[in-house]
């Protein structure tokens, strides 16, 4: 893997689109598991610009953050799946538009 | 430190009488009771005036030439102290304060039956707060008082009002709190500007007195003052708030807001709002005059038309009060010297009826005076005492409002005869509410089933205190009118001074 | 004997605090002998104060104190005594008298005898200062004052509301009047800079010259006053109702003093009214008008009462006259002797009523004759003094008014001829009252006679009316106190016709209501007839006018602000805030995809302006 | 050049298999495309020199994290009733303001993207490198991580288990 030639452009324009997706996916859908599954996709996506950042000039430093990142969104994860419980149980739906209770 | 123990001592003792109500429920009426008349007692003992003193002109501008002043640092950096002061107004306002204060405590010796003794401290702190308002010369320790003064006010109508208390006291507050704003950004506002020509900062009333700002941001400044005591006035139309506080809240608090808290903003028109923009506020003059004379003839048009006792001698507050911002912005002698008495006579007056709304409402359990008629039979001392206060605010001859009046309304003719004619109309319309308010309650066919008991000694003992004192002013005003004198010919004179320096345009010529 | 002068109003004063105090727990007799012992005592006093002025024939000055003194606005509570003064005060505490030892009779049943002379020596207090003061706002305190104790006797029984509408009428009608001199105060102060009576005198004729505007719009101000206070045109509609009250109180109040007051007022500024020809005419005019209306509304009614009151009006009316043309003391000549026989009259009409179980209608009684000798004799002499019939003092009031009135230039004639016209309906209506009520068949038995102090109040009085012109007494002092009219006798025609005309106007009476010669009823019941009949029972519909036009708007307009539209200002910024909370509420609606997209929105936005392209 | 095309594969894979995840009506569907995704970002790290970062996308990410999902949606055992409104989706007035929004900030990461100057992938990025700049410079940075994870622990523990007691509360009731 000595000569790379993968433009960083391409690399960050993937790192985009997946944003996109997810943030789409985010408005999109009412079920809370897909929300959370859009919320995954849009990390993943940051952590690939992360990654490719720190790739473009050879240091550690994207890494770390992507680790980071992964510590969020395993916090995240956890305390989202523990969320969609107690959703589905007061609500017996994981409809977002349904619990609405904190509209004004 | 006279006056500083003058406000002291009442919170201290509104504190006591608090704790005293684990002892005895009945504890914090004679405490607070005996707190104001001590107080009063104090005043007079340590005062020691003499006639020779008060007949001294103060220096508007020199503190020491005040009857006296007490000055310590507050916060120095922003030339912020803690400043009282008394001349003769402040000292009539003082002594207004405490004699009403002691009756509202009588007024409500039965009809509060729970807390009394948190009742008791915030009618306290009320009268501290209105004290302190009366005393402070330093803007900021001014405006402290006059928000200090609100809160336990608002608390009386919150918790011991009547059915509609939560809404009334919302409303009392929020008209209050609003316009106080407006008084904090033009008090904060002058002593930058004061800052910006001296290049020191200072709150004091004695170093903002000489300072003429000028120009329009002038104009404004004393519309932000003159709004804040408009609508404590209260005059028309931002008068609303109180009617409704009138009739929510209890018995003494109806007597301290008639009597006292609404003569905050008289005394603010008087001390601050000509002194400190004596020209800009004979430019307003017009204005304010025509919004007195509406808010006179309005608020007895309104009285007329009310069925709840207590929320027509409200209307009727609102129609005497209108009297005393002609009688200021008039601003000649004869005048505000009719102000002042208004002021005075007003207190007593309304707060006698308001008493007797309160007496009523605690034996009828009603406000509503089509429900009442021909208590006469059932209560004649009652009526008795009614009929006399009620021919007092229709302004007969021989008793205070009548002297107060008719001083405004003879001031005001010189400077604006057509405000002053239809003024005077208020005498017409005024008797007729007044006269149909005592047909309602008190004449009329008895209800013979009715079993009422008649005022007490307690009661007529207040009353008796009122009515000596309308007599009194009606007869006699002259040591009321010689202690505010020298008060007000230093104001007009500092007026006149002023407006010769600038040489505007004549007040008179401004209002034909 | 002078200086006594301040006792006189500190008797009824100190008499009417103390009832006042007591609540009526006193006894009645030590009730009775408090308040017409009074008034009995001032009466005494007003006797020698009177005896000693008449000595010097100097006006007294008596300063109390100074009531109030700011700048140059410094009335004091002060007295002045002249003629004039005497005059009215003898007539306050004299016939005053006389009314209080009628009243402890006649109200012997009532609950509230201690409240009744009370307010009864409130009033005397009152109207003593009204005469006594010195300046124009002492005399406006007891101006009020009287109107105040008006309002409390005419609704003195207060359990009827009628009696208490009446009270507020009497009241606020008058105050109308009130304001207007109150104005007028204004007015004098402002351009005199005094309200002393004297000096206010002195510096108008110093200040203002005859014809000018100020004078003429000062003294029409005063004029209001003294029109809503004497019952006079436009604002007399509130007198016949205040005869809900007690009749003494109607005649002590309502026909001896208080109504007389804006005569003493005019008589006492006249200095000013000279000043201001046009003001002279109007209240010469007003009067004149005033008691031709009244006389031919007196001619329709009949309750006994109103029938007096409506007489006052009319009478009242020729004071105004007098005073008009400038007959300053035959205007109170006048006054004085109208103080005595209409005292008398409604004194013999409260003792019908009394013996009479309260019966007010004169067609339900008749024959009283025989029944009641002492009060027929009274009404008689009354009536015959009312009516001006020679000899009587009436009649030489009546005529020094008629002759003076005939001899001013331009519109002379004129005012005589309607005074003419007055007599004589005087006559018909004082008459008409007498043959219904005491001739004719008896249709109700009285079940009392009137007692002793009843009865001697009445004979009194009886003198009084007859023999009241004799008096030189008013006469004396009043002539120091005016402008001396140029003595110049006028025809024996003129003369004879006013002596002619109330015997004319008895005969009438006699002929129609009596006698059964003339046969008017064809006349009455006609449609017309009824319909003229009508309007003037109403009292030329005045009420009705007032009514419509005064009384209902004013109702309709507090109905119209009672709910308070200065809220609705408020209301609508409260409604406003609502408005935007609904509208941001909307945006926090809770769904989570909103605020979403909304935040996307907001990183569009932010990125667009980090890169400028916004 | 293998590499250039291992890239663009995997791109391709990644990006349809996370459409193909978001437009699904069935989770367990949706997380599966999900993992898939991941491992294609996973080869990517690979080739951009990222290899310590592929393997923990491989392990924490496709394994653990969507392993936590699957457990949660067994849990529920949701079957087909929330599917039927997720039809609702095709509606454009459902997706129509999302799609133009998200367009729109597409087009500003590509101007912002396309602003900077071209620059290409240097190269490896060992795991010896990134473990010692984490415990150097980044240390705070890991106790930071450590104590979100700890509340993200009590936290999932907290909701998680008041879920469990009700169910168990409920079942227990039911029973009696």
């Amino acid at each position: 893997m000595g000569s790379v030639s993968i433009p960083l452009d391409h690399v960050l324009l993937l790192s985009a689109l997946l944003f996109i997706c997810g943030l789409l996916g985010l408005m999109m859908r009412r079920n809370i598991i897909f929300i959370l599954i859009s919320l995954e996709v849009m990390l993943n996506s940051s952590a690939v610009a992360f990654v490719a950042a720190g790739a473009r000039w050879g240091q550690p430093d994207g890494q770390i953050v992507f680790m980071l990142i992964l510590a969020v969104a395993a916090a995240e994860v956890a305390v989202g799946l523990g969320l969609v419980l107690q959703i589905q149980r007061r609500f017996k739906s994981l409809d977002m538009d349904d619990a609405n209770r904190m509209r004004g | 430190m006279i006056l500083v123990n003058l406000i002291l001592i009442l919170l201290v003792g509104g504190v006591i009488a608090w704790i005293s109500e684990r002892q005895h429920p009945n504890l914090p009426r004679w405490i607070a009771l005996l707190v104001i008349l001590f107080d009063l007692g104090y005043l007079c003992a340590v005062a020691d005036l003499s006639w020779s003193q008060i007949a001294v002109v103060p220096n508007p501008s020199d503190a020491t030439t005040w009857l006296f002043h007490y000055k310590a640092e507050w916060i120095p950096r922003f030339g912020i102290s803690f400043e009282l002061a008394m001349d003769g107004l402040s000292l009539l306002m003082v002594v207004l304060t405490l004699v009403l204060g002691a009756i509202s405590v009588s007024s409500s010796w039965t009809d509060i039956k729970q807390r009394t003794g948190f009742f008791e401290a915030n009618l306290l702190w009320t009268l501290a707060g209105v004290i302190g308002v009366f005393l402070a010369l330093d803007l900021f320790l001014f405006f402290l008082f006059w928000e200090v003064m609100l809160v336990p006010m608002y608390l009386m109508i919150a918790i011991w009002g009547h059915e509609g208390r939560s809404y009334a006291s919302m409303k009392f507050f929020i008209f209050t709190q609003v316009s106080g704003l407006m008084m904090l950004f033009a008090i904060l506002a002058l002593v930058v500007l004061n800052q910006h020509s001296t290049g020191v900062y200072s709150f004091s009333y004695f170093d903002l007195l000489g300072h003429n700002v000028g120009g329009d941001i002038a104009y404004w400044l004393m519309l932000g003052f003159f709004i804040a005591f408009f609508v404590k006035l209260p005059g028309f139309p931002v008068h609303t708030w109180l009617p409704d506080a009138h009739t929510q809240a209890p018995t003494a608090g109806s007597v301290i807001l008639a009597g006292i808290l609404l003569k905050t903003g008289a005394y603010g028109l008087i001390r601050f709002v000509v002194p400190l923009f004596p020209n800009e506020a004979m430019a307003f003059s017009p204005i304010a005059l025509a919004l007195g004379a509406v808010g006179v003839i309005y608020g007895a048009i309104l009285a007329f038309g009310q069925d709840d006792f207590k929320r027509m001698v409200a209307y009727s507050s609102v129609s005497h009060m209108g009297f005393v911002l002609l009688g200021v912005f008039a601003w000649n002698t004869l005048a505000l010297q009719g102000a002042v008495m208004q002021m005075i006579a007003h207190g007593l007056s309304t707060a006698a009826l308001f008493m007797i709304a309160g007496s009523l409402q605690e034996r009828l359990h009603t406000r509503d005076m089509s429900k009442m008629g021909g208590l006469w039979q059932n209560m004649p001392r009652m009526g008795a005492v009614a009929m006399f206060f009620m021919l007092a605010s229709v302004g007969l001859p021989g008793l205070g409002n009548f002297v107060a009046e008719f001083m405004v309304l003879i001031g005001l003719f010189k400077v604006a005869p057509w405000v002053a004619v239809v003024s005077a109309l208020v005498l017409i319309v005024g008797a007729i509410y007044l006269l149909i308010m005592m047909q309602r309650a008190f004449q009329g066919k008895p209800n013979e089933g009715l079993r009422l008991s008649d005022y007490g000694g307690r009661e007529m003992l207040t009353m008796a205190v009122m009515i000596v004192g309308l007599v009194w002013l009606g007869l006699y005003p002259q040591p009321v009118l010689d202690t505010a004198q020298p008060v007000l010919d230093s104001l007009t004179r500092l007026v006149v001074e002023v407006s010769e320096a600038a040489s505007t345009t004549d007040i008179a010529g401004a209002f034909p | 004997m002078l200086k006594l002068l301040p006792l006189i109003p500190l008797f009824p004063l100190v008499s009417s605090i103390i009832l006042m105090v007591t609540l009526g727990k006193l006894p009645k007799r030590m009730v009775a002998i408090l308040g017409a012992g009074s008034v009995g005592m001032a009466a005494l006093i007003t006797l020698l104060v009177g005896l000693a002025f008449m000595e010097t024939g100097q006006p007294h000055h008596q300063v109390l104190w100074t009531w109030m003194r700011v700048g140059e606005f410094s009335p004091d509570i002060a007295f002045y005594l002249d003629g004039l003064t005497l005059v009215m005060m003898s007539v306050i505490t004299g016939v005053g008298f006389l009314i209080h030892l009628f009243s402890t009779e006649f109200m012997e049943d009532d609950n509230s005898f201690s409240r009744y002379f009370a307010y009864l020596n409130m009033f005397v207090f009152a109207m003593l200062i009204l005469v006594m003061a010195d300046n124009l706002l002492l005399l406006y305190l007891g101006w009020e004052g009287v109107g105040a104790c008006s309002y409390l006797l005419v609704g003195f029984w207060y359990q009827n509301p009628d009696n208490g509408a009446a009270a507020r009428k009497a009241f606020v009608v008058t105050r109308i009047g009130d304001t207007a001199m109150a104005v007028g105060l204004f007015l004098l102060f402002t351009e005199l800079g005094t309200l002393d009576i004297q000096p206010l005198a002195e510096a108008a004729k110093s200040q203002w010259e005859v014809g000018d505007t100020l004078p003429v719009v000062a003294c029409l101000l005063l004029l209001g006053g003294a029109v809503g206070k004497s019952a006079q045109l436009p604002l007399h509609t509130w007198l016949p109702d205040a005869m809900a009250g007690p009749t003494p109180v109607s005649a002590l109040i309502h026909a001896a003093t208080m109504v007389t007051a804006g005569v003493y007022l005019i008589a006492r500024t006249h200095e000013l009214f000279l000043l201001a020809p046009p003001a002279m005419l109007a209240v010469a005019l007003v009067g004149l008008i005033t008691s031709l209306m009244a006389a031919f509304t007196a001619l329709n009614q009949h309750d006994i009462k109103r029938i007096l009151a409506y007489s006052t009006i009319s009478q009242i009316g020729y004071m105004f006259l007098a005073l008009g043309v400038g007959a300053w003391a035959a205007g109170i000549f006048h006054l004085v002797t109208h103080a005595f026989f209409k005292a008398l009259l409604f004194l013999a009409a409260g003792a019908v009523i009394h013996c009479l179980h309260h019966e007010h209608n004169i067609f339900k009684m008749g024959g009283l004759r025989t029944r009641l000798p002492v009060v027929f004799w009274s009404f008689l002499i009354g009536s015959a003094a009312l009516a001006a019939l020679p000899l009587t003092s009436g009649f030489f009031s009546k005529d020094m008014i008629l002759l003076q009135a005939y001899e001013l230039p331009g519109v002379g004639p004129w005012l005589w001829v309607g005074g003419l016209l007055g007599a004589l309906l005087t006559a018909m209506y004082s008459f008409r009252l007498v043959f219904v009520v005491f001739f004719g068949e008896t249709k109700m038995e009285p079940d009392k006679q009137p007692g002793v102090r009843m009865a001697v109040p009445l004979s009194l009085l009886c003198v009084l009316a007859l023999v009241g012109g004799f008096f030189a007494l008013p006469l004396v002092p009043l002539a120091s106190a005016f402008p001396v009219a140029s003595e110049h006798h006028p025809s024996h025609l003129i003369e004879g016709i006013s002596i002619a005309v109330p015997l004319i106007g008895l005969a009438i009476a006699y002929f129609i209501f009596l006698g059964g010669q003339w046969k008017v009823d064809g006349l009455v019941n006609s449609a017309s007839g009824q319909m003229l009949r009508k309007f003037w029972f109403s009292g030329w519909a005045m009420d009705w006018l007032y009514d419509k036009f005064w009384v209902q708007p004013y109702k309709s307009l507090t109905h119209l602000l009672r709910r308070e539209c200065m809220d609705d200002i408020y209301n609508t910024i409260v409604k406003f805030c609502q408005l935007l909370y609904r509208v941001f509420s909307y945006t926090q609606a809770g769904r989570l995809r909103w605020y979403a997209t909304s935040m996307v929105f907001g990183m569009i936005v932010v990125i667009a302006l980090l890169q400028g392209v916004i | 050049m293998l590499e250039l095309v291992l890239f663009y594969t995997a791109s391709t894979i990644a990006l349809v298999a996370t459409i193909l995840a978001l437009t699904r009506a069935n989770a367990t569907h949706a997380l599966i495309y999900l993992i898939l995704s991941l491992l294609a970002v996973a080869v990517i790290f690979y080739i951009i020199g990222a290899p310590f970062a592929a393997a923990l996308e491989v392990v924490i990410y496709a394994g653990a994290i969507m392993v936590l999902f699957i457990f949660v949606i067994m849990m529920l055992n949701l079957g087909d009733k929330g599917d039927r409104r997720e039809k609702q989706l095709l509606k454009p007035q459902i997706w129509i303001t999302p799609v133009i929004f998200t367009l729109v900030l597409l087009v500003e990461l590509v101007l912002v993207l396309s602003q900077s100057a071209p620059a290409e992938i240097q190269g490896l990025v060992t795991p010896k490198q990134v473990g010692l700049t984490l415990f150097g410079p980044y240390v705070l940075a890991v106790e930071i991580a450590s104590m979100l994870l700890l509340a993200g622990l009590v936290g999932s523990y907290h909701l998680g288990r008041r879920y469990l007691e009700e169910g168990r509360e409920n079942s227990s009731r039911g029973r009696s």
